[in-house]
């Protein structure tokens, strides 16, 4: 989330698209319902009506992945009728910059694409640079190639019927939507949008979000409170063990993984190090070299020497290009490429796309340790259904793991809030944290490699990892020290001393921190600030819902990101009611603002959006593989075979991996008809290891059911309460049939387009409760993300003669 | 003093917590259900279910309405289960003059399954169930342990909407009358369900009859014959608290 | 003026000067016989952190002699100020059923779990460890680049963990060489 | 969240209900909670009598020392009280004397005192705020008692006016946030606190599950919220060195104790309650935990009249240290 979830009681408007906030996010609704009571109004775009739909103050269902045609017909809407807000597009958007004369958008496909290899070179996706570099700009919007010109150029063909034709949403609910949430782009109100995974699963996911981004930048409410564009978050720490890149294509902070044509760290620093020639922008990233450094000196210590680079060439260094992310890992495990593995904490075998696959891909394994609270379709799919266990030759480790009320440690909230969490109970059994297990595994490990030699040890016994697994040790490596006496701010620091803030990270070696957008959080001036819980405020911050001393938030405890956006170039509130920041007596007040500097308009002022290099928000986004405007591409598997739009039918550049079981129904496939999109549901959690285990819940939601409209159930001969069978190319899934008028047919390009909806909480493990409903889902992802699109695929559905996997 | 629920089903969110808490609270096992096409589940009150959320949809025009009722004992102010059954065994069925609480005690076991089918023939909510096994017949027992304690019932200290409300009648009327003309700005067809015959008050947003069909007192399972003649030999009132406390 | 608490308690007047019980003709000694017949219990109450949605609602759990006996909203929280969804409301129970409470280990080929010990089971799995990576660690690619990667193990998981058990995860797994790192936020 | 106004009908309704509850659980405690019972009634009838129109104090001032942490009552003088005072007076000395016959004498001299105007009423009380206790030693001994014993006559008289008054001195405040472990009306310490019970606010998805911490003015009678996870005392956030006690079957009645000032507070849990006790007859009731705080080695927050269990106990100057 840019902004945080008491913030969305500032909120006017609400547009929560991807989401059904009010049953997997209860709480935030606390918050939107309170802003609802003082007169804002709260839309829902869904496919399904649910509990959020309900409490809103409109539901308007869409057909799932037709959020981008929607949203360009916002944009073509905000930009033809003038609604958007004047002062901040000209001044903190680039809407202005004059984009490389080269640059065209042709039929679907952005200038650069390379079809042989289903690449752009994004070469021509730049802006024109005035003599000291910094880009041309033309505030008045008029030239023909700034990006506001091309903006409407490109969405000018989102005209209501098309879009209306393509996402199955009627004109009248097309333009109650436009019209109402538009009316936010004036300073003094403020739109928010909330979205969860209903966004991110698709092959177009980061242009869903995108396309989103523009549109609230359009209408000035990035960086303001009740505005932003807030990733919901669908698990419990998402937000810190991204913050801590459990991820393949990062390390920690939001650095990139080493590729292997940077070997040293001068080529990293090279070539990940942006620059800015204008001098009023702030360009953050440019003391990337400083986190880098730190980083390594956090990992390894001592070792860590500016002659040997801080060992950054122990560190493993990927393929450029090559993806490592869950698609490629478990197409490689099932090509026997694999060998051992670590599952800690996750269910795939029933979360991933394609689960046959992953399931049969796990058997390929030698060895797999996987941690637990309970037994699940991952700890046993050894004795899954269908197998004979004595032919699986994988061995497994099965370790039980604490629960996190059974240990204390930190959690970060959607909104970036750091929070600590007491041990209340010593752990069940003998179940142990995650710590436990990996400290004590790396120190058995290291002493193996000291004593009997081995690959690279250096790359082990060099890294600095105590003897036992204590907490918050962590917290404060994570926070970051000074490795010699130093000076900062005016204030003496001895070695072994706690870093105060990012700022005063070095590159030099001088310094460390295990993840520097959390350097700030442990100090010696205040100690462990997760621990804080002091919601004292100032009057300015108690009347948006702001509380600075209520644990920590990252970066630097700035509550809502980019706020010097809040405030006109000046630094004057756009809105002086719901102050976020204010330039006062030669300080900021309020909020954490993004960085010290005086406002904009100041000589020493910075362009607000801090961590873009050019300081703006971007209209045009060059950095995304797909393309710098999100354009509307039907999910892989459609029911249509063309859309208004162009002739480009899906991304020209999804992810998909191509084994025997990676099979995909052709567009307008007439044997699958039916879009299947999937869901959680309240009673049960993601992947239902946990919930499925607590028989109350199991009772009241005891399982797989497939949501289908009364036409499509009437057509196939269904009763409420039959047995179907779901099945598409991939796979065959039984289900209990749920006749509701809760899900409705669309009309697309005059056809009528069917739409079913199944939770994906249900495996084997639960006596006959039906099992993964992701067996049907493909493994195809956004090109960016290699996110997986789970939100819709092609199935048909008939009335089932026997069911065998539920009763 | 007379207590009384006040169920606000414009604040229901269909959570179930009080169906869940109720289970846990009364120790009742975890029914083996199965997924039949509804999230109602389980389907109807049994044995083991004091208390189950029923769920109904249908569409107005072109708007979905999604109703949601939890379902249980209203406690009658005047129990046609206890005229029709409360002498049949002593301390079996019981009308606590104190609370208003309708309570049935394990001796209910002892009473004939015709009985009872008399029982539940009279009862205008359809609430009483009878476990075959053990012949004893149960229902919501306004958690007679609990609030004899000063404490609510477990489903209102549950709900997390402020959907269920418990406390004295005449405190409980008020909030349901203020609810009601609040919520009849939004919803006109707004009313209070029996509000004069029953401890249990439920606001209904719509047509009772697209709720369930026991959301308001059924006619036909009302005052009947059987009836009738009870109420001639109607059994003096006892106080459940003498009998369950001592 | 200086007025902090520690002042305040010092100055107020309740208490200072006044009668006692017995002053007052208040025998006190039955109550006293009848508090030595009751048993008391301590009850700690510890803040922690919803496990589920990431509103990281605050609760409260009530622990009496090291076992956890309830579990509430945290009303100071100024998320979720003391309210719950329902399963954060079924926390309580959801710690207690059906866990995993010891390491085990299934044998290749085999149709049953073995009960271990914490020792045995690490030491088995650095042993596998080590042998693949001692194995398969790519030192140099096709162009003769440093990679020093290992391609063939991976680790995936979890936004279940802790920040300090994820930084430990991924300080262990670029150590081993693990490229194939990935969790939840990417499904 | 305070209590609604109360009429002097639902206060008695209240006293009655809370000490019942009570008794039935504890008939052993009767001879204590009695006397007590007819105090507070008698309070409750004398307070809903008290005239405030008289006291025209303009407390602008009081707001803004109040948001800078002082109490309202703290530099106020309360000659302009003296009416009230001697209402209270006239209520409240024949009911002390009735419900503790054993100091009958001593009340006997001290209303005649009073009748004499030999009682310098607003200046004891500000004594009694300021806890300076100057003139106490000097006047009890004009009047022929001990200075325990006008304390405690004090005691009473002030706190019913100011249970009276603390109501309208508030209303005008309710926008300063006050976090602290002493009354902002009047600075003294509390006797009891609470968890209350949930509260949803029509507008909201969600209620609270209740659990907010109130704490109870032991003079005033005004409530005021504190976190929860904070002793009010010494401001310790450790929840390994905080606890309550219980006793199994009453779990709506506890003690609150921090191991590291050593200080603790009954509190009564209302989160189940169906109904809001009369806070002060709470206390009173809680007698049997304060004995079993005191046994484990603990100090009670502020010493009140019910809680002065031992004899000729030595109160410290400085409860802080």
């Amino acid at each position: 989330m840019t902004n945080h979830w008491v913030d969305l009681k500032n909120a006017d408007a609400f547009l929560i698209m991807g989401s059904n906030a009010a049953e997997h996010h209860p709480i935030s609704f606390k918050w939107v319902m309170q802003a609802k009571e003082k007169g804002a109004v709260v839309i829902h775009v869904d496919p399904k009506f649910s509990r959020t739909s309900a409490r809103s103050s409109f539901h308007v269902p869409l057909r799932s992945g037709t959020d981008i045609a929607f949203l360009g017909g916002m944009i073509k809407y905000i930009v033809e009728k003038e609604k958007y807000f004047k002062d901040y597009v000209v001044e903190y958007t680039n809407a202005s910059f004059i984009v490389n004369k080269d640059f065209s958008f042709n039929d679907g496909l952005f200038s650069g694409f390379d079809s042989q290899a289903r690449k752009y070179d994004t070469k021509t996706w730049s802006f024109e640079m005035d003599e000291t570099g910094v880009p041309k700009k033309d505030k008045t919007l008029q030239d023909p190639h700034c990006v506001f010109q091309l903006m409407k150029n490109h969405y000018s063909r989102y005209t209501p019927e098309k879009v209306s034709a393509i996402t199955g949403v009627s004109p009248e609910n097309l333009l109650k939507v436009y019209d109402a949430y538009s009316a936010t782009g004036v300073g003094t109100k403020a739109g928010t949008v909330m979205y969860a995974l209903g966004w991110t699963q698709h092959t177009v996911g980061v242009q869903n979000i995108r396309a989103a981004c523009m549109v609230q930048l359009l209408l000035g409410n990035i960086g303001i409170p009740g505005g932003g564009v807030n990733a919901l978050r669908g698990e419990p720490n998402v937000q810190g063990s991204t913050d801590h890149a459990l991820l393949y294509n990062s390390i920690p902070g939001y650095l990139g993984t080493p590729v292997a044509d940077w070997q040293t760290i001068a080529d990293y620093n090279k070539a990940n190090t942006p620059v800015s020639k204008d001098p009023k922008s702030a360009n953050w990233w440019q003391n990337k070299p400083k986190y880098l450094a730190s980083l390594l000196k956090g990992w390894y210590g001592e070792k860590a020497t500016a002659d040997n680079d801080f060992c950054y060439g122990l560190l493993p260094k990927v393929e450029n290009g090559v993806d490592y992310s869950y698609m490629y890992l478990f197409d490689r495990m099932l090509q026997g490429k694999m060998r051992g593995g670590f599952i800690f904490g996750l269910n795939p075998m029933n979360s991933l796309a394609n689960s046959n696959k992953a399931r049969a891909a796990m058997d390929k394994l030698d060895w797999v340790v996987v941690s637990e609270l309970h037994h699940s379709e991952t700890t046993d799919n050894w004795r899954r259904p269908g197998v004979d266990s004595k032919k699986i030759k994988t061995e497994y480790f099965l370790l039980p793991s604490a629960h996190r009320i059974e240990k204390e440690g930190t959690v970060t909230n959607s909104g970036r809030w750091t929070l600590w969490h007491h041990k209340a109970i010593e752990p069940m059994g003998q179940a142990k944290p995650f710590g436990f297990m990996l400290v004590g595994l790396m120190n058995i490990l290291r002493n193996k490699y000291l004593k009997q030699g081995g690959a690279l040890p250096e790359a082990l016994t060099h890294q600095d990892w105590p003897k036992t697994y204590v907490p918050e040790d962590w917290t404060k490596r994570i926070n970051g020290f000074f490795l010699t006496d130093a000076k900062f701010g005016g204030k003496e620091y001895k070695k072994g001393q706690l870093v105060p803030t990012f700022g005063a990270l070095a590159a030099d070696g001088s310094t460390s921190s295990l993840c520097w957008v959390y350097t700030g959080s442990f100090t010696e001036e205040e100690g462990n600030k997760t621990k804080r819980r002091d919601a004292k405020q100032t009057p300015m911050q108690e009347k948006i819902g702001l509380f600075p001393n209520w644990a920590w938030c990252w970066p630097v405890n700035r509550r809502i990101i980019y706020n010097r956006a809040s405030v006109d170039p000046t630094g004057k509130p756009w809105n002086p009611d719901k102050a976020l920041i204010a330039w006062q007596d030669g300080k900021w007040v309020g909020d954490v603002p993004d960085g010290p500097w005086p406002p904009m308009a100041d000589k020493d002022g910075k362009y607000p959006f801090i961590m873009q290099s050019m300081g703006f928000g971007a209209l045009f986004g060059p950095g995304r593989v797909d393309g710098p405007f999100p354009e509307h591409y039907e999910p892989v598997e459609t029911p249509v075979t063309s859309h208004p739009f162009s002739a480009q039918l899906s991304s020209p550049m999804y992810k998909s991996v191509s084994s025997e079981l990676d099979k995909l129904a052709k567009p307008g496939d007439p044997a699958y008809p039916i879009v299947l999109t999937t869901y959680s549901l309240t009673e049960h959690w993601c992947g239902g290891g946990e919930t499925r285990n607590v028989p109350n819940l199991l009772e009241a939601e005891p399982g797989l059911y497939v949501e289908m409209s009364q036409e499509l159930a009437k057509e196939k001969g269904i009763q409420n309460g039959d047995g179907v069978i779901v099945e598409n190319v991939r796979g065959r899934v039984e289900a209990i049939a749920m006749v509701t008028v809760r899900i409705r047919p669309f009309t697309v390009q005059g056809k009528t387009v069917h739409l079913i909806g199944m939770p994906f909480c249900y495996g084997w493990t639960t006596h006959k409760c039906g099992d993964a409903t992701n067996r049907l889902t493909p493994s195809v992802a956004d090109p960016n993300t290699t996110i997986y699109e789970l939100k819709a695929c092609l199935v048909n559905v008939q009335k089932a003669e026997k069911l065998t996997e539920i009763v | 003093m007379p207590k009384s629920f006040f169920i606000d089903t414009s604040r229901c969110i269909a959570c179930r917590g009080c169906q869940i808490a109720c289970k846990e609270w009364h120790e009742l096992p975890a029914n083996q259900t199965r997924q039949q096409g509804s999230h109602q589940n389980p389907p109807d009150l049994n044995p083991n279910n004091y208390k189950v959320l029923r769920f109904s949809e249908y569409l107005d025009g072109d708007t979905v309405r999604w109703l949601f009722f939890p379902d249980q004992c209203r406690h009658c102010q005047d129990p046609p289960c206890i005229s029709v059954g409360g002498s049949l065994v002593d301390g079996a069925m019981i009308h606590d003059s104190q609370t208003g609480a309708v309570v049935y005690t394990e001796k209910t076991s002892k009473i004939s399954e015709k009985d009872f089918e008399n029982i539940l023939s009279a009862c205008p909510y359809n609430i009483p169930r009878r476990n075959p096994k053990t012949g004893r017949i149960s229902k919501c027992d306004m958690c007679f342990d609990r609030v004899s304690h000063g404490l609510v019932p477990v489903c209102v200290k549950t709900c997390p909407t402020g959907a269920m409300n418990f406390g004295e009648r005449k405190e409980i009327l008020d909030m349901a009358n203020a609810r009601l003309a609040e919520v009849k700005k939004t919803f006109p067809k707004a009313m209070l369900a029996d509000a004069d015959s029953v401890s249990v008050v439920y606001l209904l947003t719509d047509d009772p009859q697209k709720y369930y069909k026991f959301s308001v007192a059924q006619n036909d399972s009302g005052m009947d014959r059987k009836m009738f003649f009870a109420q001639l030999f109607r059994p003096v009132r006892k106080s459940a608290s003498s009998v369950l406390r001592g | 003026m200086d007025c902090n608490r520690r002042e305040f308690i010092k100055v107020t007047g309740t208490g200072v000067l006044g009668l006692s019980l017995l002053q007052l003709g208040v025998d006190i000694t039955p109550v006293q016989a009848y508090t030595a017949t009751l048993k008391t219990t301590g009850t700690k109450e510890i803040v922690t952190v919803c496990p589920f949605c990431s509103v990281s609602c605050h609760i409260v759990a009530s622990v009496r002699n090291g076992k956890l006996i309830s579990t509430e909203g945290d009303p100071e929280y100024p998320i979720n100020e003391g309210a719950l969804c329902a399963k954060g409301a079924a926390l309580f129970t959801m710690t207690l059923d059906n866990r995993l409470q010891k390491p085990m280990y299934r044998a290749a080929g085999a149709t049953r779990w073995v009960e271990k010990s914490w020792e045995w089971t690490l030491e088995q799995i650095a042993d596998r460890v080590k042998k693949v990576r001692d194995k398969d660690l790519i030192l140099k690619n096709d162009k003769g680049q440093t990679v020093n990667r290992l391609e063939s193990m991976f680790f995936i998981g979890t936004s279940h963990a802790d920040n300090e058990e994820c930084a430990i995860a991924h300080q262990m797994s670029r150590g081993l060489g693990i490229v194939h790192i990935d969790h939840q936020a990417r499904t | 969240m305070q209590p609604v106004a109360a009429t002097e009908n639902s206060i008695h309704q209240a006293i009655h209900t809370t000490a019942e509850e009570a008794l039935s659980a504890r008939p052993v405690m009767a001879s204590l909670i009695r006397p007590f019972v007819n105090l507070f009634l008698q309070k409750a009838s004398c307070i809903t009598r008290l005239d405030f129109d008289t006291w025209t104090e303009d407390l602008k001032g009081a707001h803004d020392r109040l948001l800078s942490g002082i109490p309202i009552l703290m530099t106020l003088s309360l000659e302009p009280w003296r009416k009230p005072l001697e209402t209270a007076c006239e209520w409240m000395l024949p009911a002390i004397r009735e419900a503790f016959p054993a100091i009958g004498g001593d009340i006997e001299a001290v209303t005649a005192a009073y009748r004499n105007d030999n009682l310098p009423l607003s200046r004891l009380a500000e004594e009694y705020l300021d806890g300076s206790f100057t003139h106490y030693e000097s006047s009890a001994q004009s009047i022929g008692v001990s200075a325990d014993t006008l304390a405690f006559v004090m005691n009473t008289v002030l706190s019913t006016v100011l249970e009276a008054f603390a109501p309208r001195i508030w209303a005008g405040m309710e926008d300063v946030r006050w976090s602290k472990g002493n009354c902002p009306i009047c600075g003294c310490l509390p006797s009891v606190s609470y968890l209350a019970k949930p509260s949803g606010d029509a507008g909201e998805f969600l209620k609270d599950s209740g659990g907010k911490k109130f704490l109870h003015c032991a003079l005033c009678g005004h409530n005021w919220r504190i976190n929860r996870h904070i002793c009010p005392v010494c401001d310790n956030t450790d929840a390994e060195l905080r606890f309550f006690l219980s006793v199994p079957d009453y779990p709506g009645e506890r003690v609150d104790i921090c191991r590291k000032c050593g200080f603790y507070l009954p509190c009564a849990d209302l989160r189940e309650r169906s109904a809001m006790p009369h806070l002060d007859t709470a206390a009173v009731c809680m007698v049997h935990l304060d004995i079993l705080a005191r046994q484990q080695g603990f100090k009670p927050l502020s010493y009140l009249t019910w809680n002065r269990i031992e004899n000729g106990i030595e109160f410290p100057q400085d409860i802080s240290s």
